[in-house]
């Protein structure tokens, strides 16, 4: 571990190696073994990640005493002088128990989709170019998640919304792709401004942009300044703007209402990526940052009602939407959204460590049901809508059971991942407010609604393969969705894939026990007292103790604190198991036992069906509201530009030129002895000028 | 203190110039193809002990003719480094050691060298004069060889013609400086330029300073030192001696006289401020105004061009602008620690630009010209037509060299001038505040033809018919001659241009690694405080 | 000090040497022939070595002339270069006309 | 104010009483020419280098008669004269110079006036000498006796024989080429018409009035240590004081100034690096010109055209000598010119 913690540095730089390499030599020299400096890039670094995890698992503990290391790599930028506060972005890394899970989750899963792209990318025109953009995708998600400092943050989260960019933009010959691609970057530059508007201020109000200085104790680092209260004079009143400037970042690139429109048109993108950056790490990135700065959220009552409220709503309406999508992927995108919901919710109801619970479980089950969803697309030739198909089962039957223990987790089904990690979420919200509770809970039955819809629609009932009669059915055309090239795939589901899936079910089984309530084999609330160390949520505590008095047990657990009694509450499991118990046993009625009448459900209720299948009109809203003033203010500019600025410029590029002109035939006329007149005459005209 | 430590680098590099008059002698080709070898082991000799030298203090030689500063270590380091560039740029890599593509040394290759490592020893010689005579003598030795050189390196009528016209206008220019130093002498009847700050420093009823005597010596030196520098109104050369002199000497000549001639300025306003910069408003005034002409006259004739050599020429005048705004913040500026930061801007961006010089100038060399000459590679827009695409690691360092030049960020121009414009607008006095604005009105300006270049090379001409018109001028063009021929490669040159590009790239993106160059600058701001004693 | 060069001396001599920097000049800007060019900043610098002599003189220090022993040096090697690329140049079109020589331009 | 009009009487008298060697006191006191800044009024000085411009201009070579520039000529030599006279009447006033001074000083000027008139080149290089000579004779009135012989050894011995080698071997080779001038009266263009000449000896005069001007403003005087205006020693050729007291050690200054060891010593203690500096520049121009001198051309193709064929005789011996310098280079450029055995 301390190898892994003093060459930290290594952890991104493996990976920008790898793209490097694949980007620089791929195209000539490694071509279909591109693969190869990714898996070995990445691969170290999750093998450092899992070290570096295990090394602080194992580390003993005391209660009470945070864990952290901090490890130097170079200055980066340094300004300012002692009056202002000196802008100190030094490029180094800040591991704690959070950073570690981070960068397991990151790395492991990372490690482990870029083993299944090899497969399911194979044969595609720019089969590096995809490789060195998962490089450099996970090198600049590490350090986004071990930055000291929040521009380091920001360079990650820049970094990935790039690499987010160019991946959703993939299949760029692709109108659609295209479109997605610069949907996604605009709507996360509105994000993206809110964050760096709260970075200046943060600068500006604390003096520095460390999160902590040399240490937590010390009073250099923001957040221990929060901690105390201690901002500059003066601008005590900005302090209060702070998280929600940060908010707004974290709805950007976590794709909550209203900045969640990019998400779903964000699986454009090739299936892997989806399933890496748009469903396990990315789109987390807005809750690793609330979490990792709690301590300036904590305080904020509004800011943590406003998360919480837009992380309900996101979530109960992305969960409507996705019951009538037909689409795999979008499914599963709504899915995701309304998924990150829940996680800000666990942030804002004061449980952050349910909400991490949540984000990990979260990057098994739906990193596994993405990659399962490419193996049909596979299989299909890159077919997704399941009106089309049915009864998938036979054709792949290891996908089927990947998929089954997939919709089983992210269903809140007793017993796997999902189902603790909601559960908590659930409960805790329901701690705080009984609506919230109830929207929640509501959500986990829509939740476990609709996935089974996907599951019993595709894979149960009678077979129906779309694409003709060919073997596997595969089809040659459509190869510009995910395109394998035309040799056949006599295997839908080679091991390169499967293997990947299997480990990633195994996860999505097992990932809750990480933190169950009660001790089973492993300590009750393992993840929450491993977090508890980690000085984010130590100080948030310490704020939420001194703002809400004593805390609750639930909040305890919550904040991964040593709750006062140790009673199971087995209420709220039950409770969230019946939910989605309920959610799955509907939706075997509708969708496989009955599937007309599921369509006469949908045909009563037409008012609704339609709001849902038009996502609320969400994309119309804003074209007509946003997209069509902000054209109409760019006529406005481009005319401006054009004549005004134009003109000027116009102007200025051709005074020089006729100065020079004038100067080139006056005075470079190359005559040696003309040149002495002038230097000499222009020699006397100055000493003139001097000495009159 | 010992004259010999003192002057170690210099020493040694003379002592390989020697060595390599002898080598002259030899007519093998081997001994010419040893001649960089020489000349680079000296180079890098001269500099670990230029960098070793010490850094504070002022170490003066018995005479007083030579005072070592912290200034002065600074730009012999920092000459003896791009002049280490400069040896690999013109590396002969033909068989016979006589020639690489765009320099002839027909079979005075080891004279070229020794010549350049004289120049090299006359900056030297500059920063740490300390009397008027080894002032006077360090200008001529850093200029004289750079005479030889430009109508030596190739054997065309242009080479020779860019040779008089440099040699006999260096020669009024030298005339003018001895005028002045006469003037400056009388005035004070002191040669070293220590006691004449002392003289200066006297109270203004004793011993008299001449009056205008004075204001004419500086003046006059002043010019001398702006004609090495190619600055407004003595530029007039610059254009046609940089296009007829082979690329790597036009590299070197934009490079040696100028430090050389800003190295003597700063000096000479130093010991006319009598080291309190206590300067004449008006001469203030003249700074400033020729400041801004240099570099809006340097801009302005780049646009209107045709030849590449000679666009980089006037970008070199306008470049020497960019160093006397410098100048002009120095001696505007009152607090002592803004003084500092205007002369450490000066000194980092000597280097930028000297390593951005030899980025673009290497990249000419290895393209080849359209119609193939003897010493001849690319010169003008149409040999770069569409080169980039041929030729692509070259096109992009020559858009990273150009974009560095016009000083956009990620590169070493960029801070270059940054750290200029810096005091400049943090004095607060409205003069250099106009300045920086006129800078950067400058700096957009030059992007006009900076970027010419660069589309030239990525423009989309595939160079069709270049090989017809190689295959049929091959034999007039080659039959007097030995020079090899031009698709040869150069590992040297190569060499140059990535240490060059790493240098701009490295300076422009490591923060870290710009902030050393500049604390290494800033520390040649330490002569400021101790004086030239 | 001793005072046996007094201003007034002084300033005839300058006056002289100024003049004859100025007549130098004047030759070195009209006159075509390179060789006469190069004569004429010879003449320049005889100027500045008598006002150096004179203010050695005034001053009663030998630095003076010992400078002009270096403007001695400097000549001469000037010389020497400026009378090869003259020859050089005239081997080419076979004068010495300063207008000739105007290929670099612009 | 002296207007030059009535100052010419005054003038002549000094001058006479100057080249007799005594000091006559003009009318015009010490204490009047102390009031005045400059003892020549900077209309005058403005008036005599307009008038000097002028004549200059008309005297340099140029496509004018050569009457008119006689003319030229006359004026000049009037101008000269006026404000010879004008210094001389403050000189007189002051205590006197020397006449030697005036009489080198006349010599230096007057060559040095033919150096950038004459349309021969030669004829030039010769003035040069001249001028050399007469300043050389300045040196020696300012005790720089070394200096003077070092000079004339120097630039009349040394770099004037360059020169006018140089010279014979372009006009000869120039006179080879123009046929239709076989004697050579009229003077090839670049010698017989100068280059923009108004501007020239505008700029010019410009230049030494500006000069002039600064040198006689009396608040540019130079002053030393010791008070000097009870010592107002006027020094002619012989270095007797005219004048005022002698200082205290004054000859044993003149002679150090005078005396070559102490010019060595001088050079070799306080100017050794820069004697070394010199001995680098010399060698190097050496080895420069010798360089540049075996520069192969590659002449163009019009221009080979242009250029006359250079006339060699047929019975003019090759060289053999393996020790000098071919100038024309051997057309193998991997041998030095000359054979390496």
């Amino acid at each position: 571990m301390n190898f892994v913690i003093e060459h930290s540095y290594l952890i991104p730089l493996l990976p920008l190696l790898g793209a490097l390499a694949a980007g620089l030599l791929g195209a000539k020299v490694l071509k279909h073994n591109s693969h190869w400096p990714i898996w070995i890039g990445v691969g170290a670094s999750a093998l450092m990640a899992i070290v570096l995890l295990v090394g602080m698992l194992t580390e003993h503990h005391e209660p009470g005493r945070m864990m952290y290391f901090m490890s130097h790599w170079f200055d980066w930028i340094v300004a300012g002088d002692e009056k202002t506060g000196i802008f100190n972005a030094a490029a180094g890394a800040f591991i704690d128990p959070l950073t570690a899970v981070m960068l397991a989750v990151v790395c492991g899963i990372g490690f482990l989709i870029t083993v299944f792209s090899k497969g399911y990318m194979h044969g595609e025109s720019g089969y590096f170019r995809f490789f060195a953009y998962l490089g450099l995708f996970i090198s600049a998600m590490t350090i986004l998640v071990m930055g000291d400092n929040l521009i380091m943050l920001y360079l990650g989260w820049e970094g990935v919304g790039l690499c987010s960019y160019l991946l959703i933009g993939y299949y760029y010959e692709k109108p659609a792709a295209r479109e997605a691609a610069k949907k996604a970057f605009i709507v996360n530059r509105i994000g993206d401004f809110g964050f760096a508007l709260g970075i200046l201020l943060t600068f500006y109000c604390f003096g520095t942009v460390s999160f902590f200085g040399t240490g937590p104790g010390s009073n250099t680092g923001f957040l221990e300044k929060a901690l105390h209260g201690i901002a500059n004079p003066g601008t005590e009143v900005y302090v209060f703007w702070i998280p929600f400037c940060l908010m707004l970042g974290a709805f950007g690139k976590s794709a909550q209402f209203p900045l969640s429109v990019w998400l779903p048109d964000a699986m454009e993108g090739p299936t892997p990526v989806s399933a890496l950056i748009h469903a396990a790490t990315m789109v987390t990135a807005g809750v690793y940052m609330i979490v990792r700065l709690g301590t300036l959220f904590v305080g904020n009552s509004n800011a943590m009602i406003t998360i919480a409220v837009i992380g309900a709503f996101t979530a109960i309406w992305a969960a409507t939407i996705a019951l009538r999508q037909s689409d795999l992927k979008k499914v599963f995108a709504y899915s995701t959204v309304s998924q990150l919901g829940f996680m800000f919710v666990g942030v804002a109801v004061l449980a952050p460590v349910a909400a991490v619970f949540h984000l990990i479980t979260h990057a098994f089950f739906k990193a596994l049901l993405f990659l399962s969803s490419g193996v049909v697309m596979h299989a299909t030739g890159g077919e997704l809508d399941m009106c089309k198909m049915s009864g998938l089962k036979r054709r792949l039957p290891k996908t089927r059971i990947l998929m089954l223990i997939g919709c089983l987790a992210l269903s809140g089904f007793p017993l796997l991942s999902g189902f603790w990690s909601k559960d908590e979420i659930v409960h805790a919200a329901g701690g705080k407010s009984l609506v919230l509770g109830a929207v929640m809970l509501f959500t986990s039955l829509l939740t476990a609604y609709y996935t089974f819809r996907l599951y019993f629609r595709v894979f149960e009932g009678p077979e129906k393969i779309p694409g003709g009669d060919h073997h596997h059915g595969l089809s040659q055309g459509d190869s510009e969705s995910h395109g394998p090239a035309a040799q056949a795939h006599h295997n839908p589901e080679p091991l390169s894939m499967m293997l990947p899936l299997a480990i990633l079910a195994i996860g999505a089984v097992f990932a809750g026990v990480i933190n169950l309530p009660f001790a089973a084999g492993v300590r009750e609330h393992a993840l929450g007292h491993f977090l508890q160390q980690s000085p984010s949520f130590a100080m948030a505590a310490r704020v939420a103790t001194a703002k809400y008095g004593t805390l609750t047990d639930t909040d305890k657990l919550g904040l991964g604190q040593e709750p006062t009694s140790h009673v199971v509450e087995v209420a709220p499991l039950v409770i969230g198991g019946g939910a989605a118990l309920i959610g799955i046993a509907l939706a075997f009625v509708l969708h496989l036992q009955n599937r007309a009448k599921a369509d006469e459900l949908a045909g009563r209720f037409g008012s609704v069906t339609r709001v849902l299948d038009a996502k609320y009109w969400v994309d119309e809203i804003y074209q007509a509201l946003i997209v069509e003033p902000a054209r109409a203010l760019g006529r406005l500019f481009w005319w401006f530009d054009r004549v005004i600025v134009g003109g000027a410029s116009f102007m200025i590029g051709v005074i020089p030129q006729i100065g020079g002109a004038a100067l080139k035939f006056s005075t470079q006329r190359g005559y040696l002895q003309g040149y002495a007149v002038s230097m000499l005459a222009c020699l006397v005209l100055i000493l003139l000028w001097m000495f009159m | 203190m010992n004259v010999t430590q003192l002057i170690i680098p210099e020493l040694t590099l003379l002592a390989a110039a020697a060595l390599l008059f002898l080598m002259g002698g030899s007519n093998a080709p081997k001994t010419r193809l040893l001649a960089p070898v020489v000349a680079l082991l000296a180079m890098v000799g001269a500099l670990v002990a230029s960098l070793i030298g010490q850094r504070t203090g002022v170490r003066m030689d018995d005479t007083g003719s030579l005072a070592v500063t912290a200034l002065s270590v600074y730009i012999k380091s920092i000459s003896i480094g791009v002049g280490a560039l400069f040896v690999l740029l013109a590396w002969p890599t033909s068989r016979d050691g006589a020639s690489n593509r765009s320099i002839s040394f027909s079979t005075e290759t080891s004279e070229y060298f020794a010549l350049l490592l004289l120049a090299i020893t006359g900056m030297c010689v500059v920063a740490s004069a300390n009397s008027l005579p080894t002032l006077f003598l360090g200008i001529e030795l850093a200029s004289i060889p750079t005479y030889i050189m430009v109508t030596m390196s190739r054997p065309h009528q242009q080479a020779q013609e860019a040779g008089v016209k440099y040699f006999f206008l260096g020669a009024l220019s030298a005339a003018m400086m001895l005028l002045g130093m006469s003037y400056l002498f009388g005035v004070t009847g002191e040669m070293r330029l220590d006691h004449i700050i002392d003289v200066l420093r006297r109270p203004a009823d004793g011993p008299g300073i001449g009056g205008s005597l004075l204001m004419l010596a500086v003046l006059l030196m002043m010019m001398s030192f702006l004609f090495k520098l190619a600055a407004v109104p003595l530029h007039f050369y610059a254009g046609d001696v940089y296009q007829g002199a082979a690329t790597p000497v036009t590299a070197a000549i934009s490079f040696i006289p100028k430090i050389a001639g800003m190295t003597a300025l700063i000096k000479l306003l130093y010991v006319a401020g009598a080291g309190t910069w206590a300067l004449d408003p008006k001469l203030m005034k003249l700074v400033w105004i020729i400041a801004v002409l240099t570099m809006t006259v340097g801009n302005v004739l780049g646009l209107l061009q045709y030849n590449v050599k000679r666009v980089l020429a006037y970008s070199s005048i306008a470049h020497s602008g960019y160093l006397l705004v410098g100048l002009a913040t120095l001696v505007h500026v009152k607090a002592p620690e803004q003084r500092g930061d205007a002369l450490a801007a000066i000194a980092f961006y000597m280097l930028a630009y000297g390593v951005m010089n030899v980025a673009v100038f290497g990249v000419l060399m290895l393209l080849p010209a359209k119609v193939p000459a003897p010493a001849r590679t690319a010169e003008t827009y149409d040999d770069l037509a569409g080169a980039g695409w041929r030729h692509p690691v070259l096109g992009v360092v020559m858009a990273l060299g150009c974009f560095s030049l016009i000083g956009i960020p990620a590169t070493a121009g960029f801070f270059g001038k940054l750290y200029l414009l810096k005091p400049a607008i943090q004095s607060g006095n409205t003069a250099l505040v106009w300045l920086a604005v006129l800078t950067m009105i400058n700096a957009a300006i030059s992007a006009g033809y900076y970027l010419k270049i660069v589309t030239a090379m990525w423009s989309k001409s595939d160079g069709a018919g270049t090989e017809a018109i190689r295959d049929t001028a091959h034999d007039s063009a080659y039959d007097l001659g030995h020079q090899a021929p031009a698709t040869e490669r150069s590992v040297p040159v190569l060499a140059a241009i990535a240490l060059s590009a790493a240098g701009i790239l490295a300076a422009g993106i490591v923060f870290p690694l710009t902030g050393a160059i500049y604390r290494a600058a800033a520390s040649a701001t330490a002569w400021l405080a101790d004086g030239p004693r | 000090m001793p005072d046996v060069f007094t201003n007034i001396a002084l300033q005839h001599y300058l006056i002289v040497g100024a003049l004859m920097f100025a007549i130098g000049m004047i030759g070195f800007m009209c006159r075509r022939n390179l060789i006469v060019m190069f004569l004429c900043s010879e003449l320049m610098l005889q100027g500045v070595a008598i006002n150096f002599i004179a203010f050695g003189a005034f001053w009663g220090k030998l630095s003076g002339q010992a400078f002009v022993i270096f403007i001695l040096a400097i000549a001469a090697a000037e010389a020497a270069l400026a009378l090869a690329i003259i020859v050089l140049l005239f081997r080419q079109k076979h004068t010495v006309d300063s207008q000739a020589f105007r290929e670099l331009r612009g | 104010m002296v207007d030059p009009q009535t100052a010419f009487p005054v003038v002549i008298s000094s001058l006479l009483a100057e080249v007799a060697g005594t000091s006559a006191q003009a009318a015009t006191g010490p204490s009047a020419a102390s009031a005045i800044t400059s003892p020549v009024s900077p209309g005058a000085v403005v008036a005599l280098c307009i008038v000097a411009g002028l004549a200059t201009w008309l005297m340099l070579p140029g496509k004018r008669e050569i009457a008119i520039r006689r003319v030229g000529a006359v004026i000049l030599t009037a101008a000269a004269l006026i404000s010879a006279a004008l210094l001389m009447r403050w000189t007189a006033a002051q205590g006197g110079m020397g006449a030697y001074f005036w009489i080198f000083s006349a010599i230096a000027l007057v060559s040095s006036i033919r150096v950038i008139t004459h349309t021969k080149p030669v004829y030039s290089a010769l003035y040069f000498v001249l001028t050399v000579f007469a300043t050389a004779g300045l040196f020696v009135l300012m005790w720089a006796e070394f200096m003077a012989a070092a000079l004339v050894l120097i630039y009349a011995g040394a770099i004037l024989i360059t020169y006018v080698f140089v010279i014979m071997l372009a006009s000869e080779a120039a006179a080879i080429g123009a046929g239709d001038n076989p004697a050579g009266t009229i003077p090839p263009e670049q010698d017989g018409i100068s280059r923009s000449p108004l501007l020239a000896s505008a700029v010019g005069f410009v230049l030494a009035g500006l000069l002039v001007y600064l040198i006689l403003d009396k608040r540019n005087e130079i002053h030393r240590d010791v008070p000097h205006a009870a010592t107002v020693a006027i020094v002619n050729q012989s270095g007797d004081t005219a004048h005022g007291d002698k200082a205290p050690g004054d000859t044993g200054h003149r002679e150090e100034l005078a005396s070559a060891p102490a010019l060595g010593k001088e050079l070799v203690e306080n100017h050794s690096i820069n004697l070394q500096l010199s001995a680098i520049l010399l060698t190097l121009a050496m080895v420069g010109a010798i360089t540049l001198a075996r520069r192969r051309v590659i002449v163009s193709e019009q221009d080979r055209l242009a250029s006359v064929e250079t006339v060699v005789v047929p019975g003019t011996p090759t060289d053999d000598n393996p020790h000098s310098i071919l100038v024309y280079g051997t057309t193998n450029p991997r041998h030095k010119a000359y054979p390496e055995n």
